[in-house]
């Protein structure tokens, strides 16, 4: 039974807060039954297909960083690999290993910023971070150096945290200085402990029980843990997909209460993100990362969307564990300058990569003067949303029964932030038909 | 290199307390400060006056010379130091360099007559020389002052300049350009206005002028009118100081460095700095 | 003073061994074609200067740095001082005095020159403490150019080419990758004392062979004597040389801020986060051809005038600074802010620009 | 009391919001400086009135300009938080189009008719112009750069802080570029826009081996006309340069009359 008296009301949550960008939710009941429930998407378009046009090739990984401040680099390195398949430019081990590097920092950076920031308040019953200042000092000091430390990674590789300008295409302008490399790999082992702490911390969490089973979808690669490179895998299919046939897996269409796109695969809708990958591929983490999603209860498959934020720790573990690895090994080889150039030209090419999100395309299309006359984006969010908005659907019946309003909202609300959804970029994304 | 002695401290501040604030008008702000030890300036020089943490700028030293380790300071406020300066309180302190530059050699204005013009601001580093020249009346000649600033409520150091009218051999006119309908004793106009008529032993007369830079040259054109020899003129420059010893390089004119040469120039010295006038 | 003969790869070891004094530097590469005057690494390459434009080893030829030597004695975001608040709430104001030991190696004549007259300026009048206690602390081991360093220098031409004075240790490239080392100090007297290298019998001898060497003419010319260069610029007010020459400005500062004998700053002042009672105040790098250079309060600009800005920074090399110092030019013909200017902007040209008219004035 | 600070996001990125997250070495000791009380990104928190709004992001529908004008009423300074809010930024390209055709180049024909026809969602929908903050409201203080650079913002803070006011160099990117003593991107056959760049940034981007693409904007009362003659001669067509001017929409917006 309701805990609140008053069965019939209409909650409207107007720019959801500690989510990136500008979400609505609104929900309508009568008589303890969900009469209307809509997940709006109300960010002011940005209009990104209208700005590619024209530029050159190294312009675009530069610029589409800017369709969103928090996935920068996911957005940066899904744009190299398209326009480098576009024109068929080679990359070397070493920036290979470079950009990795760079793509797991960020999801660091990333999940460590939902995790504390955006995610703990609710469980623990704050508004915001701030409180926490106050009740859970030592909390909020380790989430500030882990941040810290992972943002300073970033700049390390890349040149600075957001944005990043070294990387281009084929690789680095200026390669990371190896002493600096140094000192991040001696603070990243430094900080491991913090993250069992975060662990420690995350399992502590009461998730709500929330079940629905649904396809999940991420890259697949042979050889390791899926983050910068693979095809595209369904849990529902159990096949994958190259990445350059994005358009018959994203199947993107408009509804009107949303200035972002939805999609769908093989079913009504689908999921991809932190979860979506563990569910996947789990037996490719690394071995520390199996042990804190143990620790941590998540056991594969699992449907719950709120343990999104759960798989996220346990990305957190291996993204840390798998960059020292690799930081081991750039410091033993050393980095040597590369010829990086190239001659703009005609070409048409697709590149996916994980972001901390989910799977991001980028598609571009190139004319003889090698200027840009097609673009085209699929982010993880316009990919979720329709997912996140059937998962408040099939909950909702239950929270207007067991709660009050206000627990209603609040777990709505979670329910958003566990996705991490990236509302900013579900808007800004790129779209344009092709003149072929 | 040959070794070179040098004072450590030659950059940094001593930290004076102030011990009375006030606004003097909206834009100005009165300080009287104590200092560890008295400065010994010379009228017409400045200090180098911070907030630590905030910065430093030039400001003309506002009283005559004295012994109690005193020091007056008028600060308008136009920028990021001087709005701060303007929330200190009596008891806050102000971080003091100097004294530097010229300034004004007491020794050649005894038994001439004087004539001050000081437009706006101007007035308080000019107040320095004026105070000890009124102090000591058989020292000096005839002491004129022409004060002018925009409106009535703009006006510095009213009843000091009131109290100066009533001294001996002591002549002073305030002016404004507009009155603004508020309650004025003085006259209307600007400060080159009342020169033409002023009774003048050119031959005796020294000149001292300190004001905005559009004030020099119409002054100087009214004193050169009365036959005034530029050697008799004496101007108090201004311009971007940032370490008052001549490092800096911003207030150079020409070859010279207005915060160890200036800021007071005798005007035909400047007829060599083309620049001092722009 | 004593001399030595050895060879480039003994001196460079021993400058490795000179890091126990304190931090040495040396110019080294940096980009595609550039220098900077660095730290000595492990396995840093530094740039020597070849006896004869034959040698294959790379890189040799070093053009001048972009950023020259004698800024180390004055670096940008220098700290003036510090402070904090003590217990009984009392200001503690530290100035910061930089007396580290530290060993300038491979300075080139012309930027030699540039620190005797940063040594000028900053023992004038007041002298400056934060520049001096550095300098007094600092071995300069110079190196001579037989070459011109790149098709701007006009070192020759400003009297700096065989400027040995401030120099502890001179080296002279010799042939077959030698050097010649002096002492010029009994500072660089005590440096090369166990240094180990063999003693040079005849300095004299070997110093004709290099001067034999030496490029003729050396670098860009002058269209008149250095003095009448100095003599035309002083008496040169409005031109319209000084307009030509800025069409193409954008105002940067960078030919300021590469200059050696540009020294001017500004100061900035800053309190902690974590303690808004403590701080400090520093001075960074300044430039007479930016805007808002002589800006006073009220906004006031003494140099509005691009044009006015250029005569300006020309003329604090050859003819006021000349004038006040008696030292000869200011300008030491390095060539970097002829070099470093996008749109060629160059102060030789400049100054025979003004030499041009000032000769068909009647 | 201490000054009460809140963030306002409009059509960005976000990164301005996180490169002030970044911060997170000194967050704890700003946060005894002042209190922020709105901050979308992070706290749920809403307050009424505050000291210092800064804004993030360009304004493109009149919704967010009615926004913008109610945050304007409820503060003392308001602060364009980097370069869409104080030139557009990259979506401020958009403005070649009409609203009409960008919204049917996104979303086709039929979702763009119902769009504007719609009463219930055109609000949403209804783009005007991408316009930077200072075409709409009074700006008291610009902080530059896609995204912002934490040291500006810092001092911003301490100087508000402090009752004294923030001064940001009025100078080109080329003087950060030479007191860090790079090597000039001329120098090396590209081109660049830092003498034209209003600095601030450190010249960050030539430190990390790249060239500056302008989007601190353009410094008032540059040559503009030399550096289009200087990249010609670099063998850029008019085209390129445009493009190039474009990349960032710096040289479309200036903000004037307003503190620099
Ligand atoms: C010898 C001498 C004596 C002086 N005596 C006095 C005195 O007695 N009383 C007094 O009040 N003042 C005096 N001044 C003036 C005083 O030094 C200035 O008002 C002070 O430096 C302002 O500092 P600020 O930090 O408050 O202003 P700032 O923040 O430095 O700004 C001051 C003005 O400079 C301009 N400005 C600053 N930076 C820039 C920039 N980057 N770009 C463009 N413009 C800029 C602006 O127009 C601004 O209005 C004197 C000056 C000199 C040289
Ligand atoms: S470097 Fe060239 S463009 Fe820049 S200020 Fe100097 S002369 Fe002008
Ligand atoms: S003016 Fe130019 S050539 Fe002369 S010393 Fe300075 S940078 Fe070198
Ligand atoms: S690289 Fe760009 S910013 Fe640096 S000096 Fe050259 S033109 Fe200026």
């Amino acid at each position: 039974m309701s805990k609140d008296g008053n069965k019939t009301y209409t909650i409207q949550v107007d720019h959801v807060t500690r989510v990136e960008g500008h979400g609505s939710i609104k929900i309508s009941t009568r008589d303890g039954k969900v009469e209307e429930l809509k997940l709006s998407i109300i960010e002011a378009h940005r209009f990104f297909e209208s700005f590619t046009d024209g530029m050159l090739p190294h312009e675009i990984p530069w610029i589409v960083g800017r369709i969103c401040g928090i996935c920068c680099v996911g957005h940066q390195l899904a744009a190299s690999k398209a326009v480098e398949s576009a024109l068929g430019l080679a990359v070397s081990p070493q920036s290979q290993r470079l950009r990795k590097l760079l793509n797991e920092s960020q999801i660091l950076q990333s999940h460590l910023l939902h995790v504390y920031f955006l995610a703990i308040p609710d469980y623990v019953g704050a508004p915001s971070v701030l409180p926490l200042i106050k009740t859970h000092p030592e909390v909020v000091r380790r989430a500030l150096k882990l941040k810290h430390l992972a943002n300073e990674f970033t700049s390390v590789i890349g040149g600075r945290a957001l944005h990043p300008m070294s990387n281009t295409l084929r690789g680095w302008r200026k390669l990371p200085n190896l002493d600096k490399l140094e000192q991040i790999r001696e603070r990243l082992l430094a900080a491991l402990p913090d993250l069992d702490a975060t662990v420690g911390i995350v399992k502590s969490l009461k998730i709500p029980d929330f079940e629905r089973e649904t396809e999940y979808v991420s890259l697949k690669h042979p050889d390791e843990y899926a983050l910068y490179d693979g095809e595209v895998y369904s849990s529902d299919s159990g096949e994958t997909a190259p990445a350059s046939d994005y358009r018959n897996i994203t199947n993107e269409f408009t509804v009107p209460h949303s200035t972002a796109k939805w999609a769908r695969w093989h079913r009504e809708s689908y999921m991809v993100g932190a979860l979506a990958r563990v569910n996947n591929n789990y037996n490719q983490l690394h071995p520390a990362a199996q042990e804190a999603a143990e620790t941590l209860g998540l056991h594969t498959p699992c449907y719950n969307p709120y343990m999104n934020n759960v798989a996220q720790v346990v990305e957190i573990v291996h993204c840390a564990h798998n960059s020292l690895a690799m930081l081991e090994q750039v410091l033993d080889d050393g980095l040597v300058k590369e010829d990086i150039s190239h001659t703009p030209g005609p070409g048409h090419g697709v590149g996916a990569i994980e972001v901390p999100r989910g799977t991001l395309f980028h598609e571009f299309r190139f004319d003889d003067e090698g200027r840009c006359c097609g673009a085209d984006a699929v982010i993880p969010t316009s990919q979720n949303i329709n997912n996140i908005e059937r998962d408040m659907k099939a909950f909702a019946p239950r929270m207007v029964a067991e709660m009050s309003r206000e627990e209603v909202t609040l777990h709505l609300e979670m329910l958003l932030r566990a996705y991490d959804p990236c509302i900013s970029c579900s808007v800004h994304m790129l779209d344009v038909e092709f003149v072929d | 290199m040959k070794p070179v002695d040098f004072d450590a401290h030659v950059l940094t501040p001593r930290m004076a307390r102030i011990i009375e604030a006030r606004d003097m008008t909206a834009q100005e702000r009165f300080f009287r400060l104590q200092l560890p030890q008295p400065l010994t300036h010379r009228p017409g020089q400045f200090v180098m006056a911070s907030i630590l943490g905030i910065g430093e700028a030039p400001i003309s030293i506002s009283c005559g010379p004295r012994h109690d380790g005193q020091l007056e300071l008028l600060v308008r406020n136009t920028g990021s130091l001087t709005h701060a300066m303007h929330q200190l309180q009596a008891g806050d302190y102000m971080g003091i360099r100097g004294p530097f530059g010229s300034g004004f050699q007491l020794s050649e204005f005894e038994g001439r007559d004087i004539l001050f013009v000081a437009g706006g601001l101007g007035l308080a580093p000019l107040r320095s020389l004026i105070e000890p020249v009124v102090g000591e009346p058989q020292r000096f000649g005839r002491v004129t002052l022409i004060s002018g600033c925009r409106t009535p409520a703009d006006e510095l150091y009213r009843e000091q300049m009131q109290a100066w009218a009533k001294r001996p051999n002591v002549h002073v006119i305030r002016l404004v350009t507009d009155t603004d309908h508020l309650p004025w004793g003085g006259e209307v106009g600007l400060v080159t206005a009342p020169i033409a008529k002023l009774e003048m032993d050119v031959a005796n007369t020294l000149a001292v002028l300190c004001g905005p830079p559009v004030m020099y040259k119409f002054v100087i054109m009214e004193l050169a009118a009365r036959g005034l020899p530029n050697a008799q003129i004496f101007i108090d420059l201004e311009r971007r100081m940032r370490c008052g010893i001549g490092k800096c390089g911003h207030c150079q004119i020409n070859h010279v460095t207005c915060c160890q040469e200036g800021p007071v120039f005798r005007f035909s010295d400047l007829e060599s700095l083309p620049e001092a006038l722009t | 003073m004593r001399g030595f003969l050895t060879t480039r790869a003994t001196v460079l070891d021993w400058l490795h061994t000179l890091d126990q004094l304190g931090d040495v530097f040396f110019p080294q590469p940096m980009g595609e074609s550039s220098f900077r005057f660095d730290k000595v690494r492990k396995h840093s390459l530094l740039a020597f200067e070849d006896f004869d434009a034959t040698s294959t080893e790379k890189p040799f030829r070093a053009s001048t740095c972009v950023q020259p030597p004698g800024k180390k004695l004055s670096p940008n975001n220098e700290q003036i001082f510090h402070f904090s608040k003590n217990e009984n709430g009392e200001y503690q104001l530290t100035p910061t005095l930089d007396d580290r030991q530290r060993i300038l190696a491979g300075v080139r004549p012309c930027d030699l020159k540039a620190i005797h007259l940063m040594d000028r300026i900053n023992s004038d009048g007041i002298p400056d403490a934060h520049y001096l206690s550095r300098r007094q602390n600092t071995t300069i081991i110079a190196h001579d150019c037989l070459q011109p360093c790149d098709q701007h220098c006009f070192c020759d031409a400003t009297g700096s080419l065989r400027w040995r004075e401030g120099a502890d240790i001179f080296l002279t490239p010799q042939p077959e990758a030698k050097l010649l080392i002096e002492a010029l100090t009994e500072r660089g007297e005590q440096l090369l004392a166990d240094a180990g290298f063999t003693p040079c019998k005849n300095i004299e001898g070997r110093k004709t062979l290099a001067e034999a060497q030496r490029t003729k003419p050396f670098g860009r010319q002058f269209n008149a004597p250095l003095q009448q260069v100095i003599d035309t610029v002083s008496n040169s007010g409005e031109s319209p040389v000084w307009d030509k020459h800025v069409e193409r400005c954008f105002s940067c500062g960078t030919c300021n801020l590469v200059c050696p004998t540009c020294y001017c700053f500004d100061v900035q002042d800053d309190f902690n986060v974590d303690d808004p009672d403590s701080g400090q105040r520093t001075r960074s790098w300044d430039g007479c051809m930016l805007e808002a250079f002589a800006v006073v309060a009220g906004g006031h600009n003494f140099r509005p005038q691009l044009a006015a800005r250029q005569r300006h920074r020309i003329k604090r090399k050859l003819a006021w600074l000349p004038a006040r110092f008696g030292d000869g030019s200011f300008c030491v013909g390095c060539g970097r802010c002829g070099h470093q200017c996008t749109v060629d902007i160059d102060i030789f040209d400049i100054a025979n620009d003004l030499l041009a008219t000032a000769e068909t004035k009647p | 009391m201490k000054p009460r600070i809140a963030f306002f996001d409009m059509a960005s990125c976000e990164g301005c919001q996180l490169a002030i997250l970044d911060c997170e070495d000194v967050f704890l000791h700003i946060l005894d400086l002042v209190d922020i009380v709105e901050f979308r990104e992070a706290l749920s928190e809403k307050a009424p009135r505050f000291d210092v709004a800064f804004i993030e992001g360009s304004i493109n529908r009149e919704i967010d300009a009615e926004r913008l004008r109610d945050i304007r009423a409820r503060c003392t300074w308001l602060v364009s938080l980097g370069a869409c809010a104080c030139h557009g930024n990259v979506q401020a390209r958009s403005n070649a189009l009409s609203p009409a055709e960008n919204l049917q180049r996104v979303y086709g024909p039929e979702a763009c008719h119902v769009a504007q026809t719609d009463s219930q969602y055109w609000p949403l929908w209804a783009h005007t112009r991408v316009r930077a903050v200072h075409e709409v409201v009074k700006v008291d203080y610009h902080l530059r750069g896609c995204p912002v650079d934490r040291d500006e913002f810092l001092h911003l803070v301490k100087r508000l802080v402090a009752g004294s006011l923030p001064r940001f160099a009025r100078q080109p990117v080329c003087v950060e570029c030479k007191h860090n003593g790079n090597e000039c991107v001329f120098e090396h056959g590209d081109t660049c826009m830092g003498q034209i760049t209003w600095g601030g940034c450190d010249a960050i981007c030539i430190n990390g081996g790249y060239r500056c693409d302008g989007c601190r904007g353009l410094l008032p009362g540059v040559n503009l006309d030399s550096h289009r003659a200087l990249l010609r001669e670099r063998g850029l067509s008019d085209t390129d340069i445009d493009s190039r001017y474009r990349l960032f929409c710096s040289a479309d917006v200036q903000p004037r009359g307003t503190r620099p």
